[in-house]
């Protein structure tokens, strides 16, 4: 299976063999193998917790292997550190953002490497640098924002300007794009494109199948730690590659949208202010409809979410609940209605990562489960837990498993349960499959027609189109804080695109940051 | 003579007056033959410590113990063991609400405080105010000198009035700055009384610091309390005899295992000194470093 | 509904867990064993008891420090919380002449309501706790002073009083391990506590906020409202301190206190707590404790000249720490 | 290269920057304010001069601490080492003999060197910073004692010894104003870790690592040798803290320090920097170790009774970080 031309290939920059790794508890790794060309982008795939971001941290020096050897330009080599991987030529995107949030962009990226004169910083130059990291990548982002005020998808914008200046002959991306909207996909696709031309070899992380199609030359697919193949993208349908990956064929029919007009209405929202990121937004969702909510980076989506949700406050609108007007304050508040909400950055906002998956699920649910005297009861929190780790697929060792050692889709897929034991009517999910791989991703559409069809009132945000048009029986866009338009289920690309970018005349084009 | 084990627990450790009480006890030790060692806590607040100080003591099961109580109730029932262990008990420095102590060598605060009090009166001229920088506001030592002090002052100086009453916790910057904010918000302050070494040193400092004249008496002795007492800064002060507590406590626990009478209290004295009588042989002999 | 796998499970890490916890009992042995070697008078029923009873208090107050530090906070005040309470104590018994019971009910209000205090300040005005609780800190120091009128109260005429620390029920019953029971009190105490953490809601919300509090929050729990009754049920803890120690000095003693909190938090952390909150136990809290008085204690019997024993003690803080890291990372 | 519109969005930021810390000096003015009208005696020159006197060795240590805890660590030990440092330089210009620039190198170096052994023991051996310098703090406490004999070590023999500290250059030139040198040394050391903290790759990483440590290594920086390097350097600060308190005191106090962390921190915190890292400023240190000491001097000034200036000392620290938070959350 091993993609090997006839041709006199050029000699490879990375051979990994027989690479095993463990972590307490968990095999990782096991007999992993990886080859990548000069001027090649190799796609790495695999579902949530095959060990590909494993693999990639042996290869960048942030872990040891266990064992199997190491080539790096036909020699030998043992990358002990991040350092050495840098001096190495080896520069990594890493799935988890790895910034520094007190820092701005441009500190983020250079650092270690800030200009000097005379032994004092030289800001001018970093941020002259930063800028025109930025100006290649035709990113609008002044490099002198704090990195902490700024959205997911900028940041992983940051984190790939930082990779970039390293000018690296080696670079991998471990999902790269999981924030990305389309416009930003097509400017670092373009950045890859150059990047291969000179030569670089790149190592490509990410779940959307899409994206493999149009990047990549070659694919190697994981399965549970172990190598399972290595095909040329080009000539493999997907349906080979993900039957790769999972170990089975995966059946994804396209879903009956069953007609949700006359259901009573389950939440309302009227004229919904906050700042200039909402501006009189009203919307409504009937029991047993998945609202998608759709919009460009920073449209305002999260923070509608969030205002509903009552995690900001709001400056004005109604929410009603049934059609009873509620107030909503707290989280709590909200919680109490019947509203729950899965946050887009599960780790800042969703795990508490200490905690292990059982208490994770449970978190929301406690009351329930606490009898007289305060007293929790366990047995039944560990029942409720394994259940929807089975409905779920959750891949962990137990449900006592310390939610942070859990791979990136299986720690969302905790949160969801979170919400599913809470049982709420209505539930916002906010990018729930960021970086969630196929088989989880399909396991997850199923389970949200479920929930609907079961009653439950659903919002969804989400980035990828795809997913918004295959999962919403009406689709509300946003722009610039204003709900722009909503659109039936069946309704093409096109037309939300045109509500997305329907910006008001009079206002100006927003400065980034 | 046996090689006796004597154990002292002290309320202080690391200040120059308990040092001087130590150096007398190690001389003791010397002189006798016995073997002695010193302890106490970081601050006379730290009752508890203390305790624990006693009943680690007792656990080592020593000929004698040497007990300078910080509260004159709290150490009772360890006491009280420690009679039961037949082990003889000296108090040194302030007495014990208890039989049990075979003597108290101690010194008589209030009535030093008292010294002091008539010394600030006639250096003052009987009239003026004045301020005390205290070292403890609860401790033994703390409350005897202050109150010995004001209450002399309240009885016998009608026209002295005391305009401040503040606690440093001996701490010399801190008694300092203390000093330094009385002197600013008094510009008429005729003197300071500080009431051990600590306190004493920083209101000199407070005072050199702000070039004011106020009158300083001080408590203790050590080389910079002596030096400032040369040199005029401070007035003079009140020195106990701590040297002389540490020799007669571990001599008086050597008398008590060899079987012979004590009295009930060893009265170790106090003197008042200045630049004029400090090198008179009988008030060198009870000034430490 | 159970599944038949899980429980097997569950014990497997309970084994682990326990043979954790066993060796962290390793620090405090070696420092048994070695002293034990050094003086024949350190292991002495009498002597053990005296440790105990040197635990007693800082043990208390270090559990009250396990409860907040887990939360990811911390604070200052449990001393001078632990004087304000004898102090609080010493005038409804002494002052006011009440019975013992209502003594020790004044006392333990009182933590409760300063705990309470703490917490609403940090919880509802957003102070980081290391500012509310120095904050704190000062104010009760303060308040002990002048509510006892600067003077010690003792507890004379509330006979029975000391029997609360320094009486034997145990030694009633067994004349060979006359027990204080203030060391009684510590462990029950301390078995409370571990119930509250381990069994309880409250328990859970300590340690969920410790891990993500706004995770917590965004599950719409009143983060608040579980936040504010950590700060109280450690005041009340607290409480239980000022008992103790005003019945071991059969006095409440105003100007104590101050530094006793750093006792209390470094046994916390040598007991494996970490100060960046969501995990701890009482448990390691009470071996923590238990190393510092035994340090103090085999320091003293040993005759080591005090000076020389602060730098020992500060050494061995630091080694036992990082022994536990060494013993965790090889787990 | 340039981009046009980046200066002008920065100067903007810059703006707002400036305007905030503008406002932070609010919580000291309004102390000033009530204090000037409360009493005649407090808007004096000498009296000032004693605030800023008072001002100048916590003011230096707070500043040591400010540059542990912008890394997310903590340093206990400041005090005490602050006392080592001075004992080191008794020992080296009154034991020794020497002439005084060596003294004042050899309390630095002294510094310097405890700093890189907390610095060690926290990077390499992962020891926690609260415990790393809760030891370091005892260890310090002791040798200070061990080193000294327990006795105070006077300057007498280095004429010039006080004026480090009680001088007035200033006043020399100016005799209306004569500010003790020790204030200007305290500036001085302000200015200098400003400029290391804004300037140089050394700050850089200090709020890097307080911001995101991991990243920080996962971006290649040997992040032990950073760490250290800022414990070293906040260590060479408490040494320039201890030459101060000797020249102040003209003797070094072995038995002093213990307790003066708290202050430190308090003023650190007090200042706006975050006990989480990553952010902070020396300028917000000045001024919270200011408003600790105009504090204390109002109160004394106004002879308030002690018990009650701890009293209100507490609720003011707690209500001027409290107005912070309300300041911070306006803007
Ligand atoms: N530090 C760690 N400690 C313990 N287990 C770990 C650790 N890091 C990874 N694992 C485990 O190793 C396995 C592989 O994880 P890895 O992150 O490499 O998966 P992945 O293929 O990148 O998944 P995803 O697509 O969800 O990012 C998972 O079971 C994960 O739980
Ligand atoms: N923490 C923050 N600080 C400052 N501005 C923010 C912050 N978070 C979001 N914003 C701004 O608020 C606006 C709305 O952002 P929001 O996250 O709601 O957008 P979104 O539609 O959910 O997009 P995304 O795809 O990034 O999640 C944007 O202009 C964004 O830059
Ligand atoms: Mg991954
Ligand atoms: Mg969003």
């Amino acid at each position: 299976m091993v993609g090997e031309t006839s041709d006199a290939a050029p000699s490879p920059l990375v051979v990994m063999r027989g690479i095993d790794k463990s972590f307490p508890g968990v095999r990782a790794l096991s007999q992993a193998q990886f080859e990548l060309l000069p001027g090649e982008v190799h796609a790495l795939m695999g579902e949530n917790g095959a060990g590909k971001s494993t693999l990639m941290k042996i290869l960048s020096g942030v872990y040891q292997r266990d064992a199997g050897s190491l080539e790096l330009y036909g020699r030998p080599a043992e990358i002990a550190s991040p350092r050495e991987a840098q001096d190495a030529g080896i520069g990594i995107i890493h799935q988890e953002l790895a910034l520094m949030r007190d820092l701005t962009a441009a500190q983020n990226i250079f650092i270690g490497r800030e200009p000097r004169r005379f032994g004092i910083l030289d800001e001018g130059r970093l941020n002259r640098g930063a800028a025109a990291i930025f100006r290649s990548m035709n990113l609008k982002l002044d490099p002198t924002v704090l990195v902490e005020t700024l959205t997911i998808a900028k940041q992983q914008m940051v984190e790939i300007a930082k990779a970039l200046s390293y000018r690296s002959r080696v670079l991998i991306m471990d999902e790269p794009t999981a924030a990305l909207n389309d416009a930003e996909i097509a400017e670092l696709f373009a950045i890859i494109n150059r990047l291969k031309a000179e030569g670089v070899g790149i190592v490509y992380i990410s779940h959307k199948m899409d994206e493999i199609k149009r990047i990549s030359d070659r694919v190697t697919v994981m399965r549970d730690g172990e190598y399972v193949g290595t095909v040329p993208a080009a000539e493999t349908p997907i349906e080979t590659i993900i039957s790769m990956m999972v170990g089975r064929k995966l059946t994804d029919e396209a879903l009956a949208i069953p007609d949700t007009a006359d259901a009573p209405i389950a939440l309302e929202v009227h004229n919904l202010n906050r700042g200039r990121e909402i501006r009189e937004v009203s919307f409504s969702v009937r029991q047993g409809e998945i609202l998608g909510l759709a919009g460009l980076m920073g449209a305002g989506r999260t923070e509608v979410a969030r205002a509903i949700f009552g995690a900001d406050r709001r400056e004005g609108g109604d929410i009603l609940v049934h059609g009873q007007r509620v107030r909503i304050v707290s989280p709590r508040d909200a919680v109490e209605k019947g509203i729950g909400y899965l946050s887009e950055d599960r780790k800042l906002f969703g795990l508490a990562t200490g905690l292990d998956v059982r208490n994770n699920i449970a978190l929301a649910s406690l009351e329930r489960f606490t009898g007289p005297m305060g007293v929790l009861d366990e047995p039944g929190m560990q029942a409720a837990a394994d259940r929807y780790i089975r409905q779920l697929a959750i891949k962990t060792p137990s449900d006592t498993q310390e939610a942070r050692l859990l791979s990136g889709g299986n720690q969302q897929k905790v949160v969801i349960a979170k919400w599913l034991l809470r049982n709420c009517d209505i539930l916002i999910f906010d990018e729930p499959t960021r970086g969630i791989d196929v088989g989880a991703k399909s396991e997850i559409y199923k389970l949200l027609n479920a929930l609907a069809a079961e009653g439950k009132a659903i919002i969804v945000i989400s980035s990828e189109l795809p997913e918004i048009l295959r999962l919403s029986h009406r689709i509300a866009v946003m722009c610039e804080g204003r709900l722009t338009g909503i659109l039936p289920g069946g309704s093409s690309q096109e037309d939300i695109m045109r509500l997305a970018t329907m910006r008001e005349p009079a206002m100006e084009v927003r400065r980034a940051g | 003579q046996e090689n006796y084990d004597i154990a002292l627990v002290s309320k202080g450790f690391q200040h120059q007056f308990w040092q001087a009480v130590k150096a007398g006890a190690d001389q003791a030790a010397a002189d006798l033959g016995v073997s002695v060692t010193f302890e106490g806590p970081e601050s006379e607040t730290q009752v508890d410590r203390q305790m624990d100080m006693l009943a680690a003591a007792l656990s080592r099961q020593p000929d004698a113990i040497g007990f300078a109580a910080l509260d004159s109730q709290a150490a009772i029932p360890l006491l009280q063991q420690a009679d039961a262990a037949g082990i003889p008990i000296i108090a040194f420095d302030s007495g014990v609400d208890s039989d049990i102590p075979l003597t108290t060598a101690t010194t008589d605060n209030a009535a030093a405080a008292a010294l002091a009090a008539d010394v600030m009166g006639e250096l003052i001229g009987g009239e003026g105010k004045i301020a005390v920088v205290a070292h403890d506001q609860t401790s033994r030592t703390g409350i005897d000198r202050r109150d010995g002090f004001l209450n002399r002052i309240a009885e016998a100086y009608p026209n002295i009035e005391v305009v401040s009453v503040q606690y440093g916790g001996g701490d010399q910057l801190q008694s300092t700055e203390i000093t330094k904010s009385i002197l600013l918000a008094n510009p008429d302050l005729k003197g300071i009384f500080g009431t051990n070494e600590g306190s004493a040193i920083g209101v000199a400092n407070g005072k050199q610091e702000l070039g004011s004249d106020v009158v300083v008496i001080g408590f203790d002795s050590g080389a910079a309390q002596k030096s400032m007492v040369q040199s005029g800064l401070m007035a003079g002060a009140i020195t106990q005899n701590p040297v002389g507590i540490g020799y007669q406590t571990v001599q008086a626990a050597v008398a008590a295992l060899n079987g012979e009478e004590l009295p009930p209290v060893i009265d170790t004295g106090f003197y008042y000194y200045n630049a004029e009588n400090m090198d008179n042989p009988e008030i060198a002999a009870v000034l430490y470093d | 509904m159970t599944d038949a796998t899980a429980p097997a499970q569950k014990s497997g890490i309970r084994i682990t867990g326990a043979f954790h916890r066993l060796l962290a009992f390793s620090g405090l042995l070696a420092l048994v064993v070695v002293f034990s070697l050094a003086s024949p008078n350190f292991m002495q029923t009498q002597n053990i008891l005296a440790i105990l009873q040197a635990t007693s208090v800082n043990g208390v107050l270090a559990i009250a420090a396990t409860l907040v530090i887990i939360t990811g906070g911390i604070d200052l005040s449990v001393g001078t919380l632990m004087t304000f309470c004898a102090v609080i104590a010493g005038v409804v018994l002494t002052y006011w002449g009440m019975p013992m019971p209502l003594g020790i009910l004044a006392a333990i209000l009182a933590g409760t309501a300063s705990g309470l205090v703490s917490g609403v300040v940090i919880a509802k005005l957003k102070v980081p706790p290391f500012i509310a609780t120095l904050g704190m800190m000062l104010i009760l120091k303060g308040l002990s002073l002048v509510i006892s009128g600067t003077r010690p109260i003792y507890f004379n005429d509330t006979p029975g009083f000391t029997q609360l620390s320094q009486g034997s029920i145990v030694g009633a019953l067994v004349p060979a391990m006359p027990i204080p029971n203030g060391v009684l009190i510590l462990f029950a105490v301390a078995l409370l506590t571990a119930f509250v953490l381990g069994k309880t809601a409250l328990g859970r919300y300590t340690f969920a906020l410790g891990s993500n509090e706004e995770a917590v929050r965004l599950s719409g729990i009143n983060v608040d409202r579980w936040k504010i009754a950590v700060y109280a049920v450690a005041g009340a803890i607290c409480g239980v301190a000022g008992l103790l120690i005003a019945s071991r000095l059969n006095s409440a003693q105003p100007a104590l206190g101050q530094g006793y909190e750093l006792d209390a938090i470094a046994a916390v952390v040598i007991g494996g707590t970490s100060l960046s909150g969501g995990r701890g136990t009482v448990l390691g809290t009470l071996i923590g404790a238990l190393i510092i008085s035994v340090l103090a204690n085999g320091l003293r019997i040993l005759s080591v000249a005090q000076e020389w024993q602060t730098v020992v003690t500060g050494t061995i803080i630091i080694l036992a720490v990082y022994a536990d890291i060494l013993r965790r990372r090889k787990l």
